[in-house]
């Protein structure tokens, strides 16, 4: 018998058009697509608005005045101080987050009952709001009852404002960053150093090799990918950050904590100008956009280099 | 015990301390009254009390400014709404979306998947000022689904990420098998992809719950007071005057409550999802 | 006209060209093995046949008809992967129902053509088992049942022998023709393992930087190879290829020169007198000597390499001539101190040109 | 370098899920200085945590290991003067392959002109010279395994570890490299411990050979012993391509000596023990009727008429089910009442499938196993040495 009953049904019961079949990638992402692409509007909308005047309270005063509201800022000490605040933000959260993700990776890489238990425990505070994080420490280094004042004067340092004072309320906000983000570091980190082949490191044990030199020769370069991309992940996020400084003093006291979606929020909401607000969100835009194509292109070429070969 | 074993257990301790040691020191102030927790010096041995949350839950608080009427219950509820909501949505367009891109190498698929993807990585206010003005017009900021909507900013391209990397993580000779018993590809990607990337799609999933769950200026920019989450709702709890710290400290419990439970619940799943959404990317 | 053909292929993947203008025809019912290293493009052939993926150029037919717009699950071709490609979440009777479950028969149907294939590949006690509890020999003879149950047009088969233990590779090869054989299908089977090429084939297609090298009886291919790469990789210890120039002294048989003897070469052809040529010799046609007395060459013994049942001697030949000797079956060790010798036989010896590698009949 | 004896070692993995894993059962074994010994197995059966106890990645749960007179179960990896090439090639990414190699040298403060010769030789016999400037992460697998195994076997130590050494080289590379690397170690007689599960690997390189399963040392001798002498049914057929033959049977008494009986479908076959080739005490130890394993490798067969001389066990028609050519040898399937066995002879067999051939089996490639405890009675009429091979060998019938 050369083809049997089922194989001969089946040869014949048409081949589905081409068409369809070429389409059906189309089909699966398309409604994704509908969904995310409809955030175009307001985006078109927001540059549009950059380009006028435009202020709730003047209604009749808007127009068209193109590129002024960017000179506007150019020329505003206001605008370049929100840029060194947050600069200052990003990469001070980021440099502690990276060191101390490091450190607290490497001390629970041994799987030891206590490492396992503190790893799991140490997500915890990944999980919290960052908003809810900073009313938690607003709370926390509340200058009349926070437990945060009484462990200071323990330890012999009065008076200490916090969020209150404006030399320290960077300082503080850092802080809470740091508490919520460091575990994002940590688990990365702990992922990469367990994934590394043991093979080299019992070799260098083998060779006697001295650990300091490993670590910086072997481990380090080895765990470089992973600590790049959870920076540049940090990095987004810190020079974007509203949730923390806005639940913590809406980017006062005075404007010690004016970064630029504070005061975006600020000039929309409580001076409704829409114009100078859209502005300064579209120079945020443009950072992080050319942040985001480094870092997909390097992601694009890693995951080629590794699917690339058949 | 070694120098360097002694300096291991202190490392341990202070990180402990440092991570531990307010989610710790905020339950306990939930369960003070207020003389305890203005008492100086502060100390932990205290008459615990469970006033603050049965006030919180009843909805009046007793405070100087006499009874003041709050629904934080209903915030619990719109966090939960939301978050569920967009994250049901989120898998039912992303995970179709994500073995498309694993799958199918086609022209548009690479630029495709990049559109999406560089939305999660653009400043929201400058989408969600002019959208307030569109939702004004036609009346969604009082409802769900506005906010569902745009909460996908932040879910899909998490779940599309997550997931794509688990399709391609499970081996293409499987499908290629299942395809040549006579299957369709639909059948395929029903009966094989998706049942081995259960994993993946549950890890997405709990993620983007979280990060929509922990979502703050979304709510605050566009939505009405009735359907705000948690979220909004602890800061215009707290900065209402006059309201007992120990009801502030069991507000602040009750909206970290959830994602601390998912993490513990999970945390498999979700290391798994962080680690493979952002090292594999 | 051949059952299935082949003709052009070609196929890259990323930026590597993988398949280049490959031609391969087999008739109906025929076993055909397709040999070649690792990375030579077998397994990538084998998915362009099984139409899982696209060709960029040329075409495969099957029984006369273009395959080009045939989506796989229409083709009636089977496969079984070298990964074994089971379903992990399906147990082991599902797995090889699932062609069935395709075809929508009844129930009763189904059951009992499983149970019947699953009789003749012995596994009938481990259908409700899930793949991962089977062993490799169970998982290798499930993806061979859910391959054949449907009786295929066409039978591909990736290197299946490849992760199973020695022992059972030994019975699968004695098995596996006696199995396939109740089924009149068209195999294709590719191997990494010369071997396995030469045991199962009744044709053998040497395939290396994706094209088909040699197309012939395995016998032909191992004693007169196409080329010099064919040469290299058919055969384990690999062919002796020794660079030699041949002469005619004074009117007599045509000689070659292997390191400082000079040696008849009937076989070798006319058209190579007095030029560059390489000549191939079999390790077996290179016969080990435990003494020095009458013709023959004496070398010193570098070093002894037993392949189960012979033994490959590596030796050094004066004028710097390494050679490499195959015994049947050596009793006593040999060491190097005592005098060994070696005597070649040159009647099943071939020769390649040198610059294009082809053997020059 | 100096020797390496290992005296009742064991090993017991705790882990939490799978309970206790007794990895290494009582290990006991020896070899000489500039000795080379395989530890050959298939996966699971503890060769691997028995190399990695050696190297000191592992602790020992009982017994002792030395190199030497010298004790090595407690010291740390870097003081036990053990070098070790990794299966899973442990080179450090961010070094050249030169660096790599020179890495344990450098430690030593060697010359930087003794260290660059050193290389280049052991660079030139593993083909890796052209290899020197590149990166780890560039090479293939069988590249990055001769650059692993050049820095081990470039460090003087007292012991040197391979983990399957040659697992991921090219097939047509692989032949001549053993032969290349037994050369250097013969020649610098460097005392070495490898890991296989590739038997062809073991006989081709090791002086003694450690067969394990499941933790037990199953046979310790050289090639020669194990092919000639399996001390059990597991060694006699996991050593020896195609394996060997293995028929049950039982004993049974017969007018002129002793008789093997082979069951199958049918009558049984006849095996005839001529008196004289066996001593008394084969007779006794078989007369009591046990149930017997009978065991002939398969290019010991005989095929066609009975040549002269040769003491046959067995006279019979067996029918072909296959026959293959392989270019160097021909591998036959046949059937003898019902029990399919391999016949491998040296030239083509013209025999198609269901021909009729007849086989002799020479009494001296006979071996007989005692079905119920699988150990060795008699290798070709001779009866194997009476301490049985499952109880631990004493320290004095090691390497002897």
């Amino acid at each position: 018998m050369v083809a049997n009953a089922s194989t001969a049904a089946r040869a014949n019961r048409g081949r589905g058009s081409v068409a369809y079949r070429r389409a059906i990638p189309y089909l699966l992402s398309l409604p994704a697509l509908l969904v995310t692409i409809g955030v175009l509007i307001p985006f078109v909308t927001a540059v549009v608005y950059s380009l006028q005047r435009y202020n709730l309270a003047f209604p009749q005063g808007r127009a068209y005045i193109w590129f002024d509201n960017y000179l506007q800022l150019a020329m505003s000490a206001d605008f370049w101080h929100t840029v060194a605040v947050t600069l200052i933000y990003t990469l001070a959260t980021v440099g502690v987050e990276m060191v101390l993700g490091l450190a607290v990776a490497l001390l629970l890489q041994k799987r030891t009952v206590i490492n396992d238990v503190m790893s799991v425990a140490l997500v915890l505070p990944l999980m919290v709001a960052p908003a809810i994080a900073s009313l938690m420490w607003k709370l926390m280094t509340n200058t009349q009852f926070g437990i945060m004042n009484y462990l200071l004067t323990v330890v012999g340092i009065q008076h200490f404002g916090w969020a209150t004072d404006p030399n320290t309320a960077m300082f503080t906000v850092v802080l809470v960053d740091v508490w919520v983000f460091t575990p994002f570091f940590s688990i990365l980190l702990l992922a990469g150093l367990r994934g590394l082949p043991s093979g080299p490191f019992e070799a260098a044990e083998l060779d006697g090799v001295p650990r300091s030199f490993v670590f910086f020769r072997v481990t380090l370069p080895m765990l470089m990918p992973y600590i790049l991309t959870a920076a540049l992940f940090r990095m987004f996020d810190s020079i974007q950050q509203f949730d923390i400084p806005y639940a913590m003093t809406q980017g006062g006291p005075g404007d010690a904590l004016m970064v630029f979606q504070v005061r975006a929020y600020l000039e929309a909401f409580t001076y409704t100008n829409l114009g100078k607000s859209a502005a300064i969100l579209m120079v945020l835009w443009a950072i992080t956009y050319f942040l985001s194509q480094v870092m997909i292109k390097r992601w694009l070429a890693m995951r080629e280099k590794a699917h690339g070969a058949a | 015990m070694s120098i360097r074993s002694l300096l291991r257990a202190l490392g341990l301790l202070a990180v402990g301390l440092f991570f531990l040691f307010p989610l710790f020191w905020v339950l306990m102030m939930s369960f003070m009254t207020n003389a305890d927790i203005l008492r100086s010096p502060p100390s932990l041995i205290f008459e615990p009390t469970v006033s603050n949350y049965t006030s919180l839950l009843s909805g009046s608080l007793a405070s100087q400014v006499g009874t003041l009427n709050v629904d934080y219950v209903q915030n619990l509820m719109n966090s939960f709404i939301l978050a569920a909501g967009s994250v049901v949505l989120s898998l039912l367009l992303a995970v179709p979306a994500a073995y498309a891109f694993a799958r199918f190498r086609f022209r548009g698929g690479e630029n495709m998947a990049f559109t999406i993807l560089s939305f999660k990585f653009a400043p929201p206010l400058l989408v969600l000022i002019p959208l307030l003005g569109y939702f004004r017009q036609i009346g969604l900021t009082d409802s769900y689904i506005g906010l569902i909507w745009v909460y996908q900013l932040i879910t899909l391209p998490l779940v599309l990420w997550i997931v794509r990397g688990y399709f391609e993580d499970i081996s293409e000779d499987v499908e290629y098998a299942y395809r040549l018993d006579g299957h369709s590809w639909w059948e395929t990607f029903t009966r094989i992809a998706l049942p081995l990337a259960r994993p993946g799609i549950a890890s997405a999933g709990l993620l983007a719950f979280i990060f929509a769950w922990n979502n703050f200026i979304f709510a605050l920019v566009l939505g009405s007071s009735r359907v705000q989450p948690v979220t909004v709702g602890a800061l215009n709890f707290v900065t209402a005057s006059g309201i007992q710290y120990g009801q502030i400290a069991a507000a602040l419990v009750l909206s970290i409550l959830p994602t601390l439970a998912v993490a513990l619940y999970a945390q498999r799943f979700l290391v798994q999802g962080l680690s493979l959404g952002a090292v594999k990317g | 006209m051949s059952y299935l053909q082949i003709s052009n292929l070609s196929k890259s993947l990323g930026r590597a060209e993988v398949i280049r203008g490959l031609d391969l025809a087999m008739d109906h019912g025929e076993f055909l093995v397709v040999f070649g290293p690792s990375g030579c493009g077998k397994t990538t052939l084998l998915r362009l046949i099984a139409g899982v993926i696209k060709a960029d150029g040329g075409e495969v037919a099957i029984a006369g008809e273009s395959m080009a717009e045939v989506e796989p699950e229409h083709r009636g071709v089977a496969m079984a992967f070298q990964s074994f490609a089971l379903y992990p979440h399906f147990s082991a009777f599902e797995n090889i129902a699932s062609p069935l479950r395709a075809d929508g028969l009844a129930e009763r149907e189904v059951k009992q053509r499983v149970q019947e294939v699953a009789g003749m590949l012995r596994i009938t006690n481990v259908l409700d088992h899930m793949p991962k509890e089977l062993s490799n020999g169970q998982k290798q003879r499930t993806s061979l049942a859910r391959s054949l149950i449907r009786r295929p047009r066409v039978l591909l088969l990736d290197d299946p022998l490849r992760n199973v233990d020695a022992k059972l590779r030994y019975e699968m090869r004695i098995e596996l023709p006696e199995v396939l054989r109740q089924f009149e299908t068209t195999v294709l089977y590719v191997t990494q393992d010369f071997k396995e090429a030469m045991a199962l084939g009744d044709r053998v297609a040497v395939m290396l930087d994706g094209a088909i090298r040699q197309v012939d009886r395995p016998a032909n291919i191992y004693r007169r190879p196409a080329d010099l790469d064919v040469a290299r990789l058919f055969g384990d210890p690999p062919m002796n290829l020794i660079p030699t120039r041949p002469q005619r002294h004074n009117g007599g048989g045509i000689t070659v020169r292997l390191g400082e003897s000079v040696l008849d070469a009937p076989g070798c052809p006319e058209r190579l007198l007095d030029r560059e040529c390489v000549v191939g010799i079999r390790p077996e046609d290179v016969h080990f000597l435990d003494s020095r007395e009458g013709d023959c060459l004496p070398v010193r013994l570098e070093a002894v390499m037993p392949l189960n049942v012979r033994t490959a001697m590596l030796v050094t030949a004066p004028g710097a001539l390494e050679l490499t000797s195959s015994a049947w079956d050596i009793r006593e060790a040999r060491d190097e101190e005592n005098d060994t010798a070696v005597r070649i036989d040159l009647n099943g010896a071939v020769y390649f040109d040198p610059d294009s590698g082809q053997r020059v009949q | 370098m100096s020797s390496l004896s290992i005296s009742n070692v064991n090993k017991i993995f705790r882990s939490s899920n799978r309970g206790q894993v007794h990895a290494v059962r009582d290990l006991s074994m020896r070899i000489d200085d500039g000795q080379i010994m395989a530890l050959l197995g298939s996966s699971g059966c503890g060769k691997s945590s028995t190399l990695r106890m050696i190297a000191g990645f592992e602790s020992v749960t009982s017994g002792e290991i030395r190199v030497g007179e010298k004790l090595i179960n407690r010291l740390e990896p870097a003081a036990r003067n053990v070098a070790m090439a990794f299966e899973a090639y442990a080179l450090y990414p961010p070094l050249t392959v030169e660096k790599n190699i020179a890495f344990a040298l450098l430690r030593n403060k060697e010359s930087a002109a003794v260290i660059k010769r050193k290389v280049a030789e052991i660079a030139q016999r593993l083909e890796i010279t052209d290899l020197l400037q590149r990166y780890p992460t560039g090479l293939s697998g069988g590249q990055q395994q001769r650059v692993s195994l050049a820095r081990a076997l470039i460090r003087p130590a007292d012991l040197y570890l391979l983990d399957e050494p040659m697992s991921q080289l090219e097939p047509q590379l692989r032949a001549t490299l053993r032969g290349r690397i037994k050369e250097y170690l013969v020649e610098h007689q460097l005392t070495t411990v490898f890991v296989t599960h590739d038997q062809t690997e073991a006989i081709a390189m090791a002086d003694r050979i450690a067969v394990m399963d499941g933790g037990v040392l199953q046979q310790y001798g050289t090639p020669r012993e194990l092919e000639d002498e399996p001390a059990n049914l597991f060694v006699a057929s996991f050593i020896g391509e195609p394996p060997m033959n293995l028929l049950a049977g039982s004993v049974a008494d017969s007018a002129d000596g002793l008789a093997l009986d082979i069951h199958g479908e049918g009558e049984p076959i006849r095996l005839h023990m001529p008196q004289g080739v066996h001593s008394d005490a084969m007779h006794r130890e078989l007369a009591t009727d046990r149930q017997v394993t009978v065991g002939i490798r398969a290019h010991r067969m005989l095929v066609g008429e009975q040549p002269a001389g040769a003491a046959s066990a067995g006279d019979f028609v067996a029918r072909v089910t296959s026959n293959q050519w392989l270019g160097d040898q021909s591998h036959i399937g046949l059937d003898i009442n019902g029990n399919r066995i391999f016949l491998v002879t040296e030239n083509p067999l013209d025999a198609h499938t269901g021909d009729q051939v007849r086989l002799h089996w020479p009494v001296e490639h006979l071996h007989v196993f005692d079905s119920k405890s699988t150990n060795a009675l008699f290798h070709g009429g001779v009866p194997r040495s009476s301490a049985a091979t499952r109880t631990p060998q004493t320290s004095e019938a090691l390497g002897a």
